[in-house]
This record gives C-alpha cells, structure tokens and sequence, in this order.
C-alpha cells in the first residue's frame, strides 16, 4: 500500500486519475487494410468517481478499456500516433513493458464480462487471488493466503476459506464474477475497469454484483471504468457517462444531464429504444426517429402511443399445452441416472393473433419447452394440441403439414442461418420442401416479396449472411419463417442478442407482422421489459415450472409469487 | 466485438465463403508457392498420365546404374558387367546340341525353327553410358520413374485418402448427427478398429484383400485399399465430433423446424459447413499415406510391379547408397517426394488457416 | 470415480469381444496355412493332416474360436507355432527393449517439443516461429527409411559416433552405448510432427480468456506462458500421449530392425514373415487391450488434471 | 536337495573350466542374417538354428573339414559304421568316454552317450507330436519305424519303447538299423544335427521347452540365450579329448591350416558370440567396423567390395581374406506339367515351355539381381555335389528371344485378337501366371519375368500372395508355375534328381514331372553308388529336363565369405555348418588392428 502512495507522490498529481487522449486504434486484417475501432476518443477519469463508458457492439468500448491495460493483441493493433492514455500524468502508450506491468494489476485492474472463462479453470481460486498479491505486493504464501481469504469475505463470499480451495467450475456465475473482483481488488487499485461484468449473469445477480462495486468503490476510494452497452443499467451508479458510436464519442457528461437532457440524437435514441416497464408504446421509437428528426425523450408519449394488450375469454385458442414435461438425465453412480426436470407439468393456451410471453432466468427449462412445441425435443408427457390434435404424438408423416404452420425463430442470428447458404436458398428451402410456389421462379418472387416485407432491399437475395449485421440477419430469419406462413411463431429469446437501437427495429417488426396476418407469438426472453412489451399473457418460469400465469399487464401490477416479484424488483431498481 | 471484414459492395457477385477463403490464401506467400509447386506436380503427372512424358520409362535406355549426365566419369562396374554379359549372350554354342537330338520331341521342326529365328534376329539398342539423372539397376532413366513415381505415390495417397474421408465422414457423420444406437455401435466399431495397432491392421487387411482374388488383379486397387480402409478412424473421430456440436446449432434446428428431412440436414446443411475440416483432413491423409506407400513398399507390399512409386523407388534405393548409387534415393526422397509432401503440407497448413481465420 | 472406472472397465468388454472376433477371423480365414511352413521341404498330406491336428487347426471354427476366447481371458496364448517359445515369455521379454527405446523417445519428444512450441507459440507470427514451422514440415516430408538408411551409414559408421547396431542384457549399457542413435533418428523424425501439434495447443490456449485476465493482472509473459499456459496446455499434451503410448511399442519397428533391437515390433515383423500365428493373434490382443487401458487412463489423466470434467 | 544339485553342478563346470584347452579370451564374433527358431534338433529345419545345433549335438557321423569332394568321417563312432546285406544294414559303434555336458536333468552324475540316445533321437524324428519336417529322410526307410508313427498318429502317444525290427541294440555301444531296401545315401543322413544325440531324461524334464534346454555331446554348450538377438556359446566342459583328425586338403591354404590343427586339442576358441542382424547394411558395416570377425558379403554389395569375384583392394589392404564359393543348391523355375496351359508332353505344350524358358533372361538374373554372385545351371545338380560334372554343358538352357519367338510362331502361338499377346494354338488367349511372394526379392524377378515374356509378346501377371500361402497352393498342384529353390540334405546328386521322380509328385515334386523315360533312369540310379557310370545316368536324365522343360534351370548361388585376418583356419565347408571348433583367433592382432 505504502508504493502505491510513493508513486503518486513522485509524479504531480494531476486532477484526472486517468485521461484519455484522441485515442485511435485500428486492427490490421492484412498488410494492407487496418480496419478502425475507435477514432479519436477522448474522456478522463477523475479520482473516486464512476465513469460509464457505453455503446453498442463495434462501438469501441472494450478496444478502449483493452488499450488502457494495455492488452491489445500486439501483432495487429495499432494505435495514432497522437494518442495518448495518462495515468497519473504517465502515458502508458510510451511505457516500458516492466513499468506497465507494475501499473497492470496494482494501479488498474480489470474484471471481464465472463467470469468464467476469464478465470484460469484449472487453478483453484486461492491461487489466482494470491498470485496478484505475490507478484505486485512481494507477500510471503501465508500472508497471501489470509489477505485472499479477507478479500473473498469482503466481496461478499461466505465460508472464504473454504472456497480458496475451489475451482472456478465449482462456484455460480455470480460467485465467479465477485472472485474476479476480489482478484481486481487485490491491490487496492486506483482504478477498476469493469468491461460489462453484469451482461452475462441473471437479473437478480446482475443487481448485487453492482450494489458491491459500488461499495467497494467507496470503501476503498477508487475509480470504477464501467464499460456497458446497457444505458439504464449505470443510471444509479455513474458519475459520468461517456457514449460511444462506431469508436466516436458522441457524446459525454455528467449522469445527471446525460439522463435527464440528453444532447445526442444517438443517446436520446439508446434511452428511448429499450421497452420500459411503464410504458407501452405501439411502436417502438427506433435510432433513425431520432437521427432524421429532432425528437425529445420526453415527447415520446406523444410520438408514439400506447398499446393495449390482454386476452379475452372468446379469443380463439391456436395451441393448447396441457402437463408437458421433459426431463433430462444425468448419470450417476454405476448404472443409475439422474432425472433432472426441465420442463414439468406445463399447461397453457395461445390464443389466436395474440401474444404469449414466457420469462425466466438460465436454466429455467423456458427453451426447451420452445423446441419441445416444435418436437424438436422430444416431450416425455404431456399433450400440445394445435386444432385439436395432439401434433406431439402424430406420425411424422402427418406431423410435417403442421411443421409448417408452426415456426421458430431463434436466438442468436448469427446461429441460425447456414453460413453456406444465400440468402436466396435459405428462403427458397422451406418453400421447396413444402411445395409452396409453383416452380423456383414463382418462389423467387415470393422470397423476395418476403425481404421487402421484412425491410431487406431485393440484393439481399445473393448474398450470404455472413453480409448482413444481427438485426439484418434476425429478419432473414424471421422471413424464412413466414415464407410457410406460420400461424404459430415461437421466438426463442429471439431480440436477447442483439443491440438495443436493433432490438427495437425487430420488436416492432414482429408486432407489425402479427397486425397484418394475425400471427400468434409464443414470446421467450429473460428480459422482463422486453416480454412485458410483446405480450398480452404470461408465464413465468423457474426451474422448469410455471410458478405464474396470466394477464402480462396484472403481473406486472400485482405479481403474486415471491419469485416474480424479486424479478420485477431487480428490474426497477 | 465483432470481426470486420472489407465488403465487396459491388451488387450481384457476392463472395461466398469459398470465395472469401481463396482471398484469404492468395494473400498467403508461403501457402501461394506451395499452391504452385502442388499445382506443378499435378500437370506433371497430368502429363505422365496421358503419355506426354516419362511414357517410356520401362524402356532401358541406359546401362545398368547409368551414371548421371552432369557427373558422367564415376566408376560404374555394374554398367561393364551387364555390357559384357550382351556379349557373351551374343554368342551361343550349339556343338552340344546333337546329343539332345535323339530325346527331342521337337526334333523334327529344329530346322524351321532356327529359319524363323533368323529373322527376328534383332540388335539392340545401343545402351547410353549416361542418362539425364543416372539409370537404376536394369538401365531404367530415374528422371522417368520420379515423373512416373509421382504420378502413381500421388495417385495412391489422394485416391486412398478419398477413400478413407468418404468412409470416415460418413460414419462419422451418422454417429455424430443419429447418436444413440448408432452412435453407439459405429464407436464399438471404430473402438475395436483402433484397438488394434495400425502395423498389425494393415497386415491384416493387406491379407484380406490379397486373399481375394477379384481384387489382386486390379493393380493400385490394392493398396489403395489397404490404406483407405485403415485411415478412415481419424477423420471419423472429428467428424463426428463436428456433427455433434452442430447438430445442436440453431441453423440445423431451423432446418428441422422448417421440415428438412434427416438427410438433408445431415448432408445439405451442415456437411457444406464442416467440409474445410474435412478438406484439411483429406489433404493430411494424402501426406500420411504417400509416406504410409514407402513404408508398405519396405514391408513388400507396394505397387505392381509394372508400375513404379517413390516407395518402390526407395526400397530399391536402400541398398544402393552403400554402393554409391545414390541418385534414386536423392532423387526419389528428396528431389521429388520431399519436395512435394513440404509444398503440399504448407499449402494445408495455408488452407486451413484461410478457410478458418480464428485459428492464427 | 469407483463407479466410473466400473463402469468404464465394464464398456472395454464389447470392444474386447470386438477385438477377439475381428483378430480371429482375420488370421484364420484369410492368414494361410500354418501346416504348409511348418511341414518341411518335401511332405505329403497324412504329414500335413498331422500337423493340423497338433495345431489345433483341424477343429470347426467355433470350437477355435472358444479356444481364442479361454486364452484372452487366461493370458495362456500357449506356444509360438516356429520357436515353441511360450508366447506371453516373447512379450515379456520383447517389451523390454522396445520400452527401453521407447520411453526416451517418447521423453525427450516431450520436453523437447513443448519447449520448442511453446517458444514459436510465444513468438507466433514472427520469422523465427515461420522458419522453425518450415522445417518441421520438411523435416516430416523426408520419409523415415531415408533417416535411417543415412543416419545410420553417416553417424553409426562414417562418423563412429555410435555403434552401427547392437543390444545387449545390461539396462545402463543400451541406454547410454545402443540406444542414442535409434532414438537420436526417431526423435528427428518424430519432432516435427509433435512441435506442429503442440504449438497448435499452445496456440489454442493463448486465445483463452483467461490469458487475457493473467496478462491484466500485471505478471510478466514468462509467468503468464508458464504458470497458466503451460499448466492448461498440458492437459490435451498429456493425454494425447498417452494414447499415443500402445501405438508406438510397435511404431518402431523399422528402428528396430536396422538397429536389431530385439522388440515387439520387429518380434510382430518376423512373426509376420514367419506367418506365427499365435504370436500375432497374442500382439495384437494385448496391444488392443493395452490402448484400452492406456485409452482410460487418458481419460482419467485427463479428468485428474482438468478439475471441470467430474468423474461419474 | 536341488540346491545341493546346482552346487554339483557348478563345481564340476568349475573344474572342468580350468582343465580346457580352449582359451576363454578368444572371442569369435559372428551374425546370422535370420533369427533362430528354436533349438530342438527335430522340430527346426532353419538353416541357422541347425548351424547352433551343429556345434553343441554330436551325430555319429561328420564331415572331414578340408577334404573335397565331401567326405564323411565317424565323429562320436569309433570307425565308420559297418554296411552289409548290399547296403540294407548299417552297424554303428559309438565311442566310450564320450559325456554330455552337465545339466541338472542328470541330477549331478557325468552322464556317459550310449548307442540308445541315438536310437531314441532317431525315433523322435517319427513322433508325430513333434511335427518333425524332417520326417521325409528317413520315411520308409527303417524297417517298422512308420508303423509305429501310423499307431501313434492313432492313438496320440508314441511308444518309444516298442520294439521296432529295424532299431537293433546289440550293446551298450551298438547300434544296428536294418533298412526296408538297399540306400547308399543313409549315411548322409547320420550326419546331420537333426540326428545329433539327446539324452532322454533330459527330453523327459524339459518336455515341450526342450528347445531351450540344449543339452549335447558336442564341442560347445549354450551358455547364454536371447531369443532372436542374440547367443552365446562356451566350450563343453565335458567334452572328450579330441584332437583334429581330418585329411590335410587340396591346396597350399588348406595345408596352413592341416599344420596349424595337427595334434591341436579342439575347441580352441573359448566364446562364440552370435548376433542377429537382419538388415544388410548394419550387418556389413559392422564387419568393416571389425565388429564382426567372418560374415557373407550381401550381394547387394559385391560389386563394390568383390568386384569380378576379387576382393576390393581397399578390404585386401587390411588383410581382410575372401573365400568364394558355389554353394549346394540350385534355383529353378517349374512348370505345372498338369497345368492345362503349360503342362503335357504333347510337342506345342513342350515348345511354349521351351519357349518361355528361351525368353527368360538368366544372364540378367545373374548379373543384376544377383549381382554376378551366381553361375548358370547346367543340370539340377550343383558343384560339390557327388553326380556334378563341370565339364557338361546344357545347350537348350540359351538365353534366345528370337528362337523363342520362332518357337511360339512354329507352333501356332500367335496374336489373334490383335491385342498384342501371343494366343493358344485354338485361338484362345492365354496368361501366364507367376506366383510371388510380397519382398523386395521378389519384386527384381517380377520385373525380370515381365520384361522377358512381354519381349516374346506372352502376357504375364502376378500372383502376390504369403509364401506359405504359395507354399500350400504349390502343393495343392494349384499353380501353373512358380520360382523355387532346392538346398542340399547332404551332397549327393540324388538329394536333387529325387525331384523329378513321377511317384514324387504333389511332394518332392512339384513340377508333377512324370516321364517313364526317366523315372526308369532314376530307378537305375538309385541302386548305383556314386560311380561315374551314375553321372553318366544322371547327365541323362538331364537331358530330358532339357527338352521337356519341365523345370527352367535357373542358377547356382556363389557365396562370398570376407574373413578378418585375425581369424584362423577358417575355411568354407559348405556341408559342415559350425566350423567353429576348427578356429583361432589371434586376439592381440584384433586388439591391433581395429
């Protein structure tokens, strides 16, 4: 502790622990080409404060943090030459490798958005944790024992001592990502760059693990670098807010002014594209509304009015689950398994045109119940009936014409659409398959008519996904489903992956879809928000059980069971 | 964050992944030149193989151990002895041949005969004492059997390894995409297949297939064979690892929703997606086995033996280096095969790092 | 992990029984006759028929199939048809000289390659790892009877480096005297092959993320390539071996014969040539049974030193 | 008890040690090319299994070392064994003091060789359990004894006790076997290691491990045992007092060596360390290294090192001694006389066989695969063998492709389908079908043989295949022809003419030969001694091999043996295999010289 006051003593303090300057930084894909990550960034970072760095993917953000730890891969990244990272007054752009070292790890620590893969799998907690305090602080093994097993209490780690001695595997995500923490914190740093360190863990998790930074920041007076795509998320905790687009900063401030008058279109539009839990507009406002027109977050309202949803009891019912179950099973002992139920006694119905969402966190059993609908997991019991018959117990033959009527549209684009197919043969399968279209000419027209619905221009049709961006890539997939003209669709966490402004785009895509052909959606998300949006009915999940069901908007109001109020809870805050 | 490529923006043409790969390797200077080393091989036996050249390697043109032409004065007393046996062989001594008369059922037509054989009498061909890159024992060019050897060690290792890829993606791909009993039965099999030590498998399936007589006709069918039907189990095991981790990607889950049957996902949907695997796994099998073919030619079991191979070639060579003869085991082993087997190892290597980019 | 390993031993049966029928058939439908060789130059059919009986090789198939099955299960492989030698005695004495060759071999490829890999791996894309990259490449295109054929002219006898051939009783005398040259030629031959895969591995772990997380916790390259890579690249390195292991006791051979190392692969190649049935079929059973074995403990070598995969 | 046992043991091979004559520093250092099999005198039939048997068993007979022609000398017998009844009985009589070499079978006592131990190796030869090839020389000869071997084969166990009329004990040092007819080439036999001495109670303690278990009478024991790598033998310490008792030979060499051995007590070497090398280049360049003290040259070689049959002037320099020589046997190439396509006596059958063997190039054979290392034949019958005459001459056996062209052409083997081979005489097309085995070997004659059919425009092609599996089918009578090899059973003419003899075929015949003309010259023969009036018979009998061509002569090998000069009275017998008791070895001019 006592080198670390030394060496801020020596160099003068400036005001900004760190300061970035015009930072540039591209990556070379060949000799020729360097394709650029940021241009031209600059921000600061005073003492003691939360600064929020945020943006969508490719904006820059992580290059930026990377750059700062100076862990950019050194065969390919290169940096302005004007740029400038300070850290005390040093830049550590121009510092010696052993300097950066001694300022990595004790100065600036980092922690990683998968807590996970960032730790080393087959070192057991204690050691990572004592290898930093070994390396920067020169502590003997026993005193870098007990510092570790202080540092694993503080984050909030019961039983520490026990725990030194597991391997990542053996603790949960969130568990994981406070060991990240406890290593990040090892040294006391003056800095803690936090790259997206809630993105991967469940709603509930992601709220403790940011009241602890929090804590952490004010105890033991350092500055946190929170980087995230998720503008809400550092509402509470930023002081300062930098946004980043396609690596320019479009605009920064205080937290206080960012959310309350945002001066960027581009912020503007990130505020208002996420679905919130009060609001539910029609459609929802996109990037390009407030690029091409100089709206108001507050005008909202007015732009965009709100939508009523809720089911009837004359609707008619597309699709009737009645006691689905799944289980799984894992080995165990010599020749027993181990039953483990992802879906159990599920029942509910879809009414027609209407919208069903289904939340829960990982490992909830909600996909597969998504996949079992489409027997592309075979059900264990159970009955789902679409127009009276039980598609889970047809004959395949006679189950292939109701493959057609019911879709699915997964979760990740960049997944679902074979990479060696165009477009064009990805649209026109399904179609051949089910014999829809006269010939490959008449399908061409009628794949393409499906591009322009689902906003794709007609060049679409030649090229491979690979081409198009997420949310390009997700309307394919949608169009591919409709080219069958599906009355059911399921869509498996089908916005989870991408960025907000796009999130928005392919929401108001669906719900425009559903409008014009009446479609029925079983909506599947762990995003509260998003579901609450989409759906006039729903189910919550844990565990591989409905623990809820019913009016989307009496949920939300009234939620009746513990779990679907710590979820709500988590959200709001 | 997300990898950026350059965009050819141009409409219509569109890089398609094979495309983008080609990009990719011609940027490549170590996987170019192999490119063309490769290439030239393959015009080379091209060649051979239709007759353009080496089509008169049987020929002996030379003498026995024929020096090479660029170090004509080396001492050759292989070349005098078989040059002395022409001689000799020049004249023939019939006195003896009254004694035989009296026993001979063909006797009577002696006369007719010796008429007849007068006229095939025929010189041959003067031998030259030196030949473009020295001659083997019988007087053979070895410039003419590296050129045919190519064409047939090539031949052998890219025919087997088709062979061995066919049958390994195909098991692999029922293991890894069917699982359950299938699965299970196509990994007892590969279990007990790799159970058995290779030496000990090619001994026997080399007993298998000589044993049958439909196939001993069949000249390089054999060893072909042989060596396709042991080399199967590694392209197996990755294959169907490949296809157990696709058959759970959400494109092929798509394809099952949208009503694409087994087959076609099997082989329409995720087989296009693996196939630079299985491509890099074909090009490494056809370097193993054109090394496998030396060692099977050691072990006897080489190529016809109106053909020639680099393996037959260095089989012959071993026992002529000790007496100075070196040129067929430089020029087999390393003029031709080295070269080759290198140029074709880098450009896999090039290959594999063009059509998959993560791996850098 | 009892239960496991139960369960795993239980699994090697059907593979055995596999084994069992695929060695039988081979060598007894398609091997040739046994009685021919051992008859003699001039025989007739009352010697041959005699011959046949003694073998055993008279009875119907199954009853010599059930004779197959009794000695797997026994050990009792009974006789070596051409030198009545008992047959597990030519294991037990063969194994030795080939383990003797082999396990520096397989050591010193070890220590060597990770090294050397894990150096180019540390300097990838620079014009050292290329050139190393490069001659390892060339290295293998060389075929292995040219390394032997010249090293052993060149070195064993040009030179006299090292004796041209040999084997002796003693341990310390072929490790230090006959065994240097054949495993100085194998390790040529093998090294190339074994730097391109491990610096693969190597390569392979440095894009993991927890290298990234190393390097930000401020150690120096040095400790990030040994104390995290090294330790995670180990794994696939270790089990790798060891099922590589069974398949190299034979893989020798050829060093093994020009060297007149007395091993299990020259033993299987004179066997061969001699057409020693029960020699062969006995090879070839214990070596299946040994990759098994040597395939399970990969798997729990495996599971020892990666601490995600359980035991169940 | 037993290790009271060991002790006796060890203290009389102590004492027995110290009594020598040979002298344990002398080292001869050798390699065989070929692993051993085993040990056990009637159960291998390996050239180098024979060669260790040779020098630790003692059959009666034995070959005088220097003397050729081959002459037979009593070894364990106290003169040459008495023949009467017009050569249909044979009395032997073994010599007193002779001992086995200790073994703990003999439970501590010297046990003393009786006139029994060889009739018990003899009817061991007969038991069918022992699967002997060796059986062919004797069946049928000895009176009763294949009955005996019927009834075993009957009844599982064969009885060495039963009376057997032609096995006569007469004492305890005599042996008298009477023969079902008149053979002048027995005696041949009892010189082989296969009839060497065996102590019975020492079969009876080894049981089926006897191979490694050689207990003999001879000069060596088998001290030391690596199976296929290596072995180590060691003077008997029983061995009689025997001095060398042979003739004194030719030649100015041969008489170096007479003066050196005269009144020289035997073995004088006190180790012979053999080696298995099995690849030509290590075993080579461990004789030019001195590491080896005699050793073959590999014919792959002979033209650097014996270029025209004289040793390299760089090997002669070191004093390095080459003895050459022709060995006994003979190479041909048979046809399947009841082959549709080449067999029969009729004149087109005669003449396409005549024809091929015109086309086939043996000059070639000699001087490319052989290397020059062998001689053409001009009869079956090689050089050092009774019946040979260097002087006869085998005018058919040419190397002539135009006369076999015009051969195939007189006889109506001509291109009918226009495809560029040869067709029968009815038009038919036809294919020769060559049998080979998988080696390298084998692969120069393939090619040998399709360029020489292919310049006469017959068509041949291959027949890969195990040797064994060649080997059964050859006997089976299932190939049309096929390159074989025949190797001495000991140097008589008749050893080699046998395998042409019609009752022979389908066993020692596998051309299936059977002309009346000659079986009635055979059976002629075989009643003659060796006289030149049976050369005359045999010269012959050649004739007709020549005409009828049932068999393509093919060659006799030479054999090149390089010796070091520190080696002694080396000499090259080719009927005896382990020379060794006959070296010395000057162990301070090695010491010297490497």
């Amino acid at each position: 502790m006592s080198t670390a006051y030394t060496h801020v003593a020596v160099a003068a303090q400036p005001p900004q622990l760190l300061r970035i300057d015009r930072l540039s930084i591209g990556f070379r894909i060949n000799r020729e080409d360097v394709v650029p990550a940021t241009r031209a960034v600059s921000f600061a970072v005073p003492r003691e404060s939360v600064v929020a760095l945020v943006g969508e993917s490719g904006s820059g953000k992580s290059v930026t943090a990377l750059a700062v730890m100076g862990l950019l891969p050194k065969d390919s990244a290169v940096i302005g030459r004007d740029s400038g990272i300070y850290y005390n007054g040093i830049n550590l752009l121009f510092a010696l490798p052993a300097q950066a070292r001694s300022v990595r790890g004790k100065e600036i620590a980092m922690i990683f958005q998968e807590p996970m893969s960032a730790l080393n799998p087959v070192l057991r907690v204690g050691a990572q944790i004592e290898e930093v305090l070994r390396t920067h602080l020169r502590m003997g093994t026993r005193a870098a024992r007990a510092r570790a097993a202080e540092l694993l209490s503080e984050v909030g780690i019961p039983e520490p001592q026990r725990r030194l001695a597991s391997f990542p595997h053996e603790l949960s995500g969130g568990q994981q990502q406070r060991v990240m923490i406890a290593m990040a914190i090892a040294c006391e740093p003056k800095l803690l760059i936090a790259d997206e360190p809630t993105t991967a863990l469940d709603v509930t998790i992601q709220q403790q693990i940011l009241e602890l930074l929090q804590r952490l920041k004010t105890r033991h007076r350092m500055s946190i670098l929170f980087i995230t795509h998720d503008l809400a998320l550092v509402k509470r905790h930023a002081d300062q807010v930098v946004v980043l687009q396609d690596g320019v900063v479009r605009e920064q401030g205080g937290a206080q002014q960012i959310f309350r008058a945002p001066r960027d279109a581009y912020t503007r539009a990130l505020l208002a594209c996420r679905p919130g839990l009060d609001r539910r507009p029609q459609r929802l406002p996109v990037v390009e509304d407030f690029l091409n027109s100089d709206l108001r977050v507050d005008a909202q309202a007015q732009a965009f009015p709100e939508r009523v949803r809720g089911v009837s009891a004359d609707d008619a019912m597309v699709l009737i689950v009645n006691h689905l179950s799944k289980r799984f099973y894992l080995r165990s002992g010599l020749f027993e398994k181990q039953p483990l139920a992802a879906v159990s006694d599920v029942s509910f119905r879809l009414p027609k045109g209407k919208t069903v969402g289904l939340v829960g966190e990982s490992g909830s059993g909600k996909s597969t119940l998504g996949l079992a609908l489409l027997r592309l997991h075979a059900a264990d019991s159970g009955e789902v009936l679409f127009e009276g018959n039980d598609i889970l117990r047809l004959p395949p033959a006679r189950f292939r014409a109701y493959k057609r009527r019911i879709q699915i549209i997964f979760q990740n684009p960049y997944a679902s659409l074979n990479p060696r197919f165009t477009v064009g043969q990805i649209l026109l399968e399904p179609m051949q398959l089910h014999g829809i279209g006269a010939d490959d000419r008449e399908r061409r027209e009628l794949a393409l008519a499906w591009l322009r619905k689902v906003g794709l221009e007609e060049a679409a049709y030649a090229k491979y996904p690979h081409e198009f961006s997420g949310g390009q890539r997700q309307r394919i997939a949608v169009a591919r489903c409709l080219t069958l003209k599906p009355e059911v669709i399921v869509c498996d966490e089908c916005v989870s992956a991408l960025d907000v402004s796009v999130q928005a785009q392919v929401l108001n895509l669906l719900q425009d879809l559903q409008d014009e052909f009446g479609l029925s959606y079983l909506f599947i998300s762990h995003d509260l928000a998003v579901v609450r949006h989409m759906s006039d009915y729903m189910l919550v999940m844990r565990a591989g059980e409905v623990v809820e069901q019913g009016e989307s908007d009496a949920i939300f109001h009234a939620p009746q069971h513990p779990y679907t109020q710590q979820l709500l809870a988590a959200l709001r805050n | 964050m997300n990898r950026r490529l350059p965009r050819t923006n141009d409409a219509g043409a569109s890089p398609g992944v094979w495309r983008l790969a080609w990009q990719r390797l011609r940027r490549d200077r170590v996987g170019m030149a192999s490119l063309y080393v490769v290439v030239a091989f393959l015009l080379l036996i091209a060649a051979s193989h239709f007759g353009l050249i080496a089509a008169d390697w049987q020929q002996e043109k030379g003498v026995s151990f024929a020096n090479p032409s660029f170090l004509p004065h080396l001492e050759n007393r292989e070349a005098q002895q078989s040059l002395q046996l022409q001689t000799a062989q020049a004249q023939s001594d019939p006195s003896h041949l009254a004694q035989f008369r009296a026993v001979d059922p063909l006797a009577a037509t002696y006369d007719q005969v010796q008429q007849r054989a007068l006229s095939y009498q025929i010189k041959e061909p003067a031998r030259a004492m030196t030949l473009p890159f020295g001659g083997d024992k019988w007087g053979r060019s070895v410039l003419a059997k590296m050129i045919k050897g190519a064409e047939i060690s090539i031949a052998v290792g890219l025919l087997a390894a088709l062979i061995a890829t066919m049958l390994g993606t195909l098991f692999g791909a029922l293991a890894g995409y069917l699982g359950r009993w299938v699965n299970d039965l196509l990994e007892w099999f590969y279990n007990v297949f790799t159970s058995i030590p290779y030496l000990l498998l090619i001994f026997a399936i080399i007993a298998v297939v000589k044993a049958n007589p439909a196939l001993q006709s069949q000249g390089l069918l054999t060893i072909v064979l042989v060596l396709g039907l042991t080399g199967w189990t590694g392209v197996y095991r990755l294959v169907r690892a490949e296809y157990m981790k696709h058959t759970h990607r959400e494109y092929v889950r798509a394809a099952d929703a949208i009503g694409a049957s087994v087959w076609r996902r099997m082989f329409v949907h995720i087989l296009p997606n693996i196939s630079h695997i299985i491509l890099v796994q074909l090009s490494l099998l056809v370097v193993g086995f054109i090394k496998a073919e030396v060692i099977l030619s050691f072990l006897g079991f080489g190529v016809p033996v109106d053909m020639v191979s680099w393996g037959t070639m260095l089989d012959e060579a071993q026992n002529e280096l000790v007496i100075g003869k070196w040129w067929q085991l430089v020029g087999a082993g390393l003029l031709t095969m080295a070269v080759f087997v290198t140029a074709f190892s880098l450009l896999t290597d090039a290959l594999r790092d063009a059509l998959d980019p993560k791996l850098k | 992990m009892g239960a496991y390993l139960i369960r795993r031993l239980w699994q090697m049966i059907p593979t055995m029984l596999g084994v069992i029928l695929l060695v039988f058939f081979l060598f007894t439908q398609f091997g040739g006759d046994p009685a021919q060789v051992l008859a003699g130059k001039i025989t007739d059919q009352a010697q041959i028929d005699n011959i046949r009986k003694e073998l055993g090789v008279d009875q119907p198939v199954y009853v010599q199939l059930w004779i197959f099955v009794k000695q797997v299960f026994t050990f009792d492989f009974g006789r070596s048809w051409v030198t009545k030698e008992e047959v597990s005695h030519i294991f037990k004495q063969r194994a030795g000289p080939s383990l003797t060759v082999m396990t520096p071999i397989l050591l010193i490829e070890l220590l060597l390659g990770v090294a050397l890999a894990m150096w180019v791996a540390y300097r990838r894309g620079t014009v050292s790892d290329r050139a190393v990259m490069i001659i390892c490449i060339l290295a293998m295109s060389v075929s292995f009877l040219v390394y032997i054929i010249a090293g052993q002219y060149l070195f064993g006898f040009v030179l006299g480096w090292f004796p041209v051939q040999g084997w002796s009783d003693n341990l310390w005398r072929n490790l230090t005297y006959f065994a240097p040259l054949p495993i100085l030629l194998a390790v040529l031959v093998g090294l190339g092959p074994t730097i391109r895969l491990y610096r693969s591995v190597f390569l392979d772990e440095l894009g993991h993320d927890y290298v990234r997380t190393a390097r930000a916790k401020g150690l120096s390259e040095r400790a990030v390539m040994f104390k995290h890579v090294l330790r995670n690249a180990l794994i696939p390195i270790i089990t790798n071996l060891a099922m590589a292991l069974p398949g190299l006791v034979l893989g020798a051979f050829l060093i093994e014969i020009f060297f007149s190392i007395p091993g299990l692969g020259r033993e299987v190649k004179i066997a061969v040539d001699r057409s020693d049935f029960p020699v062969i079929k006995a090879i070839t059973v214990y070596l299946a049974f040994a990759t098994m074995v040597f395939n399970l403990i990969a798997d729990l070598l495996y599971r020892w030193a990666d601490p995600r995969v359980e035991l169940r | 008890m037993r290790i009271v046992r060991w002790l006796l043991v060890a203290g009389a091979l102590l004492c027995a040690v110290g009594a020598r004559a040979a002298d344990a520093g002398k080292v001869l250092r050798i390699a065989f090319p070929v692993a051993e099999t085993g040990f056990d005198p009637v159960a291998v039939s390996d050239l180098y299994s024979n060669t260790v048997l040779d020098a630790v068993l003692d059959p009666m007979l034995a070959y005088d070392y220097l003397a050729r022609p081959a002459k037979l000398i009593p070894n364990t017998l106290e003169s040459m064994p008495v023949v009467s009844d017009n050569g249909a009985t044979f009395t032997f009589k073994v010599k007193r003091g002779i001992f086995f070499a200790p073994d703990p079978a003999f439970k501590g006592k010297q046990r003393e060789l009786i006139a029994r131990d060889y009739a018990y190796s003899l009817k061991r030869l007969f038991d069918p359990k022992l699967k002997s090839p060796w059986v062919f020389l004797l069946e049928g000869k000895i009176m009763g004894l294949d009955d005996l071997m019927q009834r075993a084969r009957q009844s599982g166990t064969f009885d060495y006790d039963a009376p057997v009329p032609g096995i006569e004990l007469l004492d305890a040092h005599t042996l008298r076997l009477k023969l079902n007819e008149p053979d002048y080439n027995l005696l041949y036999i009892f010189a082989m290691p296969t009839l060497g001495a065996l102590a019975r109670e020492v079969v009876d303690a080894y049981g089926a491990d006897i191979g490694s278990h050689l207990v003999g009478t001879g000069a060596y024991y088998l001290k030391d045992w690596t199976r296929g790598s290596s072995m180590l033998l060691e003077p008997n310490p029983h061995f009689r007092e025997e001095y060398f008792a042979g003739s004194a030979g030719n030649d100015a060499h041969d008489g170096t060596i007479a003066a050196a051995l005269k009144g020289q007590r035997l073995p004088i070497i006190g180790r012979v360390q053999i080696n298995i090398i099995e690849e030509n280049q290590p075993r080579w360049l461990e004789f030019l290294n001195g590491n080896l003290d005699l050793s073959g040259v590999p014919n792959e070689y002979t033209n650097l090192y014996v270029p025209g049959g004289q040793l390299a002037p760089s090997l002669a320099k070191r004093g390095i001694a080459l003895q050459r020589s022709t060995g006994m046997s003979v190479t041909y190439q048979y046809f399947n006389m009841k082959d549709p396509v080449v067999g029969g006596y009729s004149p087109e059958k005669v003449a396409l066989r005549r024809a091929i063997s015109l086309a086939y190039n043996t000059g070639e054979e000699i001087i490319i695969i052989r290397k020059g290392q062998a001689i053409a034949a001009q009869s079956p019958i090689p050089p050092n063998v009774a019946g040979y005459d260097e002087n006869f001459r085998n005018p058919l056996l040419e190397y002539n492709p135009a006369k076999a062209k015009a051969l195939l052409d007189q006889y109506g083997y001509v291109d009918r389908n226009g495809d560029g081979y040869r067709d029968l005489p009815d038009g038919t097309p036809f294919e020769l079908e060559q049998p080979s085995a998988p080696t390298s070997l084998d692969r120069q004659y393939d090619e040998l043989w399709k360029k020489s059919m292919n310049a006469v425009g017959i068509k041949i092609r291959f027949k890969k295949d195990k040797w064994p599996e060649l080997l059964k089918q050859s006997r089976a009578g299932k190939l049309q022809m096929k390159g074989s090899a025949w190797s001495a059973d000991y140097p008589d003419g008749d050893n080699f003419l046998q395998l042409l003899y019609g009752p022979n075929s389908g066993m020692a015949n596998d051309a299936r030969f059977d002309l009346p003309a000659f079986n009635e010259l055979y059976r002629k023969a075989r009643g003659l001694p060796d006289s030149p009036e049976r050369t005359k018979l045999y010269q012959e009998m050649t004739k007709y091999v020549a005409v009828y061509a049932p068999w393509k002569l093919g060659i006799h090998p030479i054999e090149n043996v390089v010796v070091h000069p520190w080696v002694r009275n080396y000499k090259r017998n080719p009927n005896i295999l382990a020379p060794w008791k006959y070296l010395d070895i000057d162990a301070a001019q090695r010491q010297a010289r490497r």
